[in-house]
């Protein structure tokens, strides 16, 4: 355990990050994986708790804040970019990391996801994949592919799956990544990758649903996934769109990064023309102008 | 002919020719000659074109409604005199612009002929300056000193040099030169000129609240355009930022709630401000934020419903949403400001009372104040107290529990509001959530949890109506009527209950400025103690009146209005006229 | 020894290992004794394991509620002991899984040993039987003709063919003799079967709502999943199809209520069902079903709340939400079923009055009921009367007016139901709209059609509450107490009614059916005429009693409970005892 | 005007089409050469007007329906999409038109969108794209430029505009066509492609404001648009990505059509295992298997 109020240990292990609550999911859930992972990421990047605010929805994978000893915001179903949007632009100092699921992403959160890649906050987004609703216990999600049989699709979902790393870029995101959960010393990578990015960074991450999904298994990923060939150039928007959108095999690394665009705390810090110390002039103006 | 005191001046005709500059300055021009101003304007539905008026009453004293009826209508073409006759009361007088029109003699009021267009086109060669002619004529008939109107032009057009102040001028001199030349026996518009009150501006009700939010310390503001909001938000964006704040447009009101409720968890003080539509969409949101116990304020700029409704069109009709709307039980607290200088205190009392009891504040304002300017005296900066939310202190504090998971975030207090911490805050680590949870912040969904909690979270709203501010009252304290009204209502039922007084009946009148919870202290005696208890309000159902009804009394009298448009103190008058021959 | 008649049974272990199995089987066994039988379940936090339980309670006579205490424990594990002795009852009987642990003697209850996972992993070796073992055990404690099991079991089995029928009746037979060899005295738990009632189904709330559903006519389901509301799409998911219906998973709950307006808008009886947080996110379109005059049917599974609250647990949270949510005055229908057989019924009025009065109607049911199974007369189809919207007859009509733009889509009649029409009817075209509108659809904003369409919008529900469903009605008519509730804590004041009786005290008891707007016809009467009425409801603020209040009296006598769990019985006793004791 | 109840006129003209509601637009709206394209579309398909629905949400855009002699649902802001689908699935053999602005599509809009473009509707959505909200005079909206204006971006907007178009192709849109409302032919002839195309059909129209828009004015547009180049392959996603991401110069015409793939209302029929005249049995069926 931390000793949050003294400061930081001398030597820090992934202990700092744990928050001493056992987690909730099922054995063999793929979001051990993820929460693994984010441990070692914070720990490459040395990061004090204290600095670090994990945000999430509603949803099996959205229950990740309460496992870190960090600050958290395990807010509302769909509502975590804005949440996160609030939280970074109203303290730009602090790190922060966006949890949720493929439902919580790409259903109800939809509007929210494509809003926030294009205003390009410094925020790193770890989406747990499953292709599944796992916290209402197994429903088709925008992830399920066309013929997925789940208690609200008996007869197999018909409609065509998104794809998130496509989506992510041509809404203008300037980091996406994907990763599996099995991988998991590629996805811990990819978060610190994802952190380091300037920028909003998103990634998804195969995460398998032992208990609700029987199709995108562990065994079926490890089938599937490779890494991202060398040669590619991630700053190359058409290739990285190639990339995404290959079904086989399914690429994992970085797909598409671009590090040219200003981060939006910046583009609004510099619309500032003053401080809190402005707050009194300011009204004073205003009421000068009015008399 | 006795002195009059009061005159309302309509400025009518197409929208986008003017007429609310025209309306605008004149009210400015007023307030600068002492005397009291209160406007009134609507618009048309088109989203250019389309028939609008701007309405100006001022007097000798305070003024509290737009006036019941026109004295000088002032048409700029002919859809404005057929629209706006109606209301000109018999006697009065319409100008109109005769380049437009001549209407016909009919002998119910006065008619004179005033050529704008023609003076500002061939005579001042500034077509530009109809306007500026217009305040030169109305002016004129009630007698302002012409220096104010004088002065105002030269504030407000010094920047672009003296030649277009100068044109200015001879625009308004040619108006005043046209009425005292055309328009005899002046003296039934004539008001005596009250002392100048250096100390005055002239805002409308949305500049008041927004500058209130600024007072009270308000730096983040997420929004999504709707009418009559947006004015808030625009007013924000050219000003936050000079201090340091921040306006995100954001991409729907689920959007702007949440960033807000984000903002907040980081330490801002967060609002948002939207209209009915964005109220319902908050809904769910506003839940988590009772939860995770987070101040921020959401300004409803009420407008008639439901669904779009009647986009920009006056009601009261967001109550029962703004108090009892949302799943589960979910307290929070609603302010109503009843006039523009009251919006100003109240945006400050909403956020102070969002940052001391750690929960969502909805302050509602409505179309008609929002858009409505008045004279009122200048704020007084220092006299404003800012209240912030009660921090943990860091290190050597018993609210942390590293057995128990950490930070205390949620501990139970007398008052139920717990010392919060902030994200960077050493030790102060917890995670805000919606799902029930324990004092640290971790769910748990068991029967003594969800009970205490539910308890933690109503009673800091036992105690946050006893901060609940004063209401306004207004008549005999010891009348056996009483009316209880909310939110701009209240101006008309003032003006009522002097009428009343003048004819001899003795009302007494209350407008809470807390609706929920509501303030027993403030309204227990008066509602329970009068003889008959009048509710008057914009809205079909009574909503406040109902509140009321369920904790005190089931014989209240209802008196509503819901055609989109305020009361007339007439209306008001009338009815409790006949409500208390009902009795005899 | 007093012959018993009723008993409850608890079954509890970790989630998974079959719990809920165990209590279906045991409930549908003894439904076909002919026994009533009611159920009662929780379901962990935690998505797999955790801690569950499952309660049936059984007996000679019909059964209204949970039951307070239990009779018989069959504890799986220690959680399950530890967890759940609390609520077995002094002198009871525990039964535990020896193959886990082995609980002190402590001489409050009666304990026996059951090798369940022994039995069936190395007596028959069929681990899986273990379920089956645990309803042979149960059974025979309270004496079931092992006749029906069996009849079960073949049903359930037979299609797997006769082996599988013979290791489960087996297994039965191994749960049985082992009770009939290891627990003398069975005396005690031992109920008269009473007759075989052959006309008798066992079904869950959230089931008989969707079959009412079905009966009522629904074609078109669009939602979103949530607990515990997912139950009523899953089921038309698999069945409406059937019928050439759809279910559409939709994004959200914006697009949910958004689709189901737009096929109803197309003709079809449309219907979603949800939760608190979409109940939140779904009032602003509701507020569109009631301007656009469009029926729609809105199942409110509430859970307890706020936010994400407690997703699996109970409360009744969410009536101010159902009756006054939505901005602006939108008037609709709140209809509350109080029982599984109810439900069946309730939705199909809920539809037929969705449909008469072109509105959207809520029809609440809570988490307790969804999840509640009981045995309950099979519904008789012949007698269900389906009710269609009134529409238009093209061609002769004088409800078109091409001069006034077309179809007279929202005409004024007395009752304010206009007849309407559906894409495709020659002549009948028209602009559904969430803006104010005059007769035929058109955006108006003029006082006048705000006015008149404000009071059609809510002259309808003065005729809707003509056909409020009948209340449920239980107690004694000339009792001077009054108890009012609704939902499902209902069956808790029928019991406390009956249990009240019996020690002499009078109490009469409604809950209406229809709760918004508010039956005045049925509830008036019972409100104002009782000495002393008390309000019973599982939530904080008293919802329901706050509506009554409004409308009634103010004197009424509040009993809330708000732990997620329902009342149990004696607490509703002790309540109005202790509320009489008050009096002398 | 129609003659509605009797049936269609001998000899169409546009008029059959038109309500005798008077447009609310200001002078000069681009929304009028939509409207009066839609009037030829449904000419040169000779519609009859009964069969046909015209929904929308909220902006001035959203108004069309009024001004159309169809049935219509002028509905929420940013829910054309969800209404537009139960309407169509509602009811397969109508004749759906969606309209709107950009604010409604793409901003509380944009979750509708993305989900209702996978799910392949026979539909035509036709977004009147100005860039900026019309009807609340003036704020700045998803597809505005960076450095944009407006009241609530007084120092000029940092957001990144969305590409409607390479939005619709990535959530995947199976017709994807953009126009401008000073091209009122070739307007008109894309409303009739889109209306062919089995399949949702989405249409960005450049549709200028003149009252709030001063930079994306007629005038502008005409200097930036050429029409596809006639060696275009819109079955060719990369190549359809790589016309939509243009910025100079913006091409209008078909971008990209996929006629692959099956409609929403083929799909859902499939699933009908019978029609209404099952409802009884069906009832029965599960009546018995809970005896
Ligand atoms: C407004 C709202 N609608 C629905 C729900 C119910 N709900 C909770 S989680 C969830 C989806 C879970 O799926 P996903 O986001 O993929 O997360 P997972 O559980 O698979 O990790 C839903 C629909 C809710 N809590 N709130
Ligand atoms: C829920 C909700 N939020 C906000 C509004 C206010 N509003 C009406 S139209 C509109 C945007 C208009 O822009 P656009 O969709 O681009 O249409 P345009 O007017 O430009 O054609 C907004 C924000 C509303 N009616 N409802
Ligand atoms: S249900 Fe699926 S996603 Fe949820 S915890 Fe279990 S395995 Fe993980
Ligand atoms: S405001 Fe702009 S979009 Fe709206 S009608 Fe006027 S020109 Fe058209
Ligand atoms: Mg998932
Ligand atoms: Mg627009």
């Amino acid at each position: 355990m931390s000793d949050l109020a003294e400061g930081r240990p001398a030597e820090l292990t992934i202990d700092e990050y744990k928050s001493g609550e056992k987690p909730t999911w099922c054995p063999g859930c793929g979001d051990f994986g993820v929460l693994n992972a984010v441990y070692n990421a914070l720990l490459a990047k040395g990061y004090n708790s204290k600095d670090v605010v994990c945000i999430s929805g509603i949803g099996c994978s959205s229950r990740l804040p309460y496992f870190m000893s960090t600050y958290g915001f395990h807010s509302i179903h769909g509502r975590a970019m804005p949440i996160a949007t609030g939280i970074k632009v109203g303290n730009p100092e602090l790190k922060v990391l966006a949890f949720g699921g493929d439902g919580d992403a790409f259903a109800i959160g939809a509007g929210h996801f494509v809003h926030a890649v294009r205003r390009n906050l410094d925020l790193t987004y770890v989406i747990m994949d499953n292709a599944i609703y796992g916290l209402t216990k197994g429903q088709t999600s925008p992830t399920s592919m066309v013929g997925f049989q789940t208690k609200t699709t008996p007869s197999g979902s018909i409609d065509r799956p998104l794809n998130p790393l496509m989506l992510a870029i041509t809404a203008g995101a300037t980091f996406v990544a994907r990763a599996f959960s099995g991988k998991p010393k590629e996805l811990a990578d990819l978060i610190v990758k994802g952190i380091d990015h300037k920028g909003f960074a998103v990634i998804d991450v195969f995460s398998p649903c032992p208990t609700f999904n029987k199709v995108n298994t562990f065994k079926a990923y490890r089938e599937e996934v490779a890494s991202v060939p060398a040669n590619h150039d991630p700053s190359d928007k058409v290739a990285a769109l190639g990339l995404a959108n290959s079904e086989h095999p399914l690429y994992t690394g970085v797909i598409y990064e671009d590090t040219g665009v200003p981060t939006y705390e910046e583009s609004l810090s510099k619309l500032h023309v003053g401080g809190e110390e402005n707050r009194r002039k300011v009204i004073d103006g205003m009421l000068a102008r009015y008399s | 002919m006795t002195a009059i005191h009061d005159i309302v001046i309509r400025v009518a005709g197409e929208s986008g020719e003017g007429i609310q500059s025209t309306g605008i300055l004149l009210a400015q021009a007023v307030a600068r000659g002492g005397f009291h101003v209160i406007t009134y304007w609507t618009v048309p539905a088109e989203i250019k074109g389309g028939h609008a008026l701007f309405q100006v009453r001022l007097g000798d004293h305070r003024l509290y409604a737009q006036g019941d009826q026109v004295d000088i209508l002032l048409a700029f073409n002919q859809e404005a005199y057929d629209l706006n006759t109606k209301d000109l009361r018999e006697g009065g007088l319409l100008l109109y612009d005769s380049a437009d029109f001549t209407p016909p003699e009919t002998g119910r009021w006065r008619q004179v002929p005033v050529p704008l267009t023609d003076i500002a086109k061939n005579q001042l060669k500034f077509e530009l300056g109809k306007n500026v002619v217009a305040v030169g004529v109305c002016s004129a008939l009630f007698g302002l000193p012409t220096q104010h109107a004088e002065r105002l032009l030269r504030d407000r057009w010094q920047r672009k040099g003296e030649e277009v102040v100068q044109i200015n001028m001879r625009a308004l001199q040619a108006g005043i030169d046209y009425v005292e030349r055309n328009v005899p026996n002046r003296e039934e518009y004539r008001i005596e000129a009250p002392p100048i009150r250096p100390n005055t501006i002239v805002l409308s009700g949305s500049q008041s609240l927004s500058l209130g939010t600024l007072a009270a310390g308000a730096n983040f503001f997420a929004g999504y355009p709707i009418t009559p909001a947006s004015d808030v938000m625009e007013f924000l964006a050219s000003e936050l930022p000079k201090t340091g704040g921040t306006v995100i447009q954001a991409e729907d009101e689920m959007a702007s709630i949440a960033m807000c409720l984000g903002a907040s968890y980081a330490g801002r003080k967060a609002l948002t401000s939207t209209s009915g539509p964005g109220m319902s969409l908050m809904m769910e949101a506003l839940g988590l934020g009772t939860m995770a116990e987070l101040p921020v304020v959401v300004v409803d700029a009420q407008r008639a419903g439901p669904s779009t409704g009647l986009p920009t069109k006056h009601e009261q009709g967001d109550l029962y949403l703004a108090a009892l709307g949302g799943h589960g039980e979910v307290p929070r607290i609603v302010i109503a400001t009843t006039g523009v200088e009251d919006s100003f205190y109240q945006a400050i009392n909403a956020f102070n009372l969002a940052e001391k009891y750690q929960c969502p504040v909805i302050l509602m304002s409505d179309t008609v104040l929002m858009m409505r300017m008045e004279a009122i005296e200048k704020p007084d900066l220092n006299k404003v107290e800012v209240v912030d939310r009660l921090l943990f202190e860091p290190n050597g504090h018993s609210q942390v529990h590293p057995e128990e998971g950490g930070f205390l975030r949620y501990a139970q207090t007398e008052t139920g509001v717990s010392p919060m911490s902030i994200p960077g805050m050493p030790g102060g680590q917890y995670v805000a959530t919606g799902l029930e949870h324990n004092d640290t912040g971790r769910p748990r969904y068991d029967p003594r949890t969800h009970s205490t909690m539910t308890e933690k979270r109503f009673r800091k709203m036992e105690h946050a109506v006893l901060d609940a501010p004063p209401p306004d009252r207004h008549g005999d304290p010891d009348a056996e009527i009483g009316i209880v009204t909310w939110g701009s209502t209240m101006g008309n039922v003032i003006e009522a209950v002097d009428r009343l007084a003048e004819r001899g009946l003795k009302v007494d009148a209350i407008a809470p400025k807390m609706l929920w919870p509501l303030p027993d202290h403030q309204l227990r005696d008066f509602v329970m103690n009068k003889r008959k208890v009048i509710v008057v309000e914009v809205n079909y159902s009574g909503q406040l009146a109902q509140l009321l009804a369920a904790r005190y009394r089931n014989d209240l009298v209802r008196l509503n209005t819901y055609g989109g448009v305020p009361f007339k103190v007439a209306d008001i008058v009338n009815f409790v006229e006949s409500e208390v021959a009902q009795r005899v």
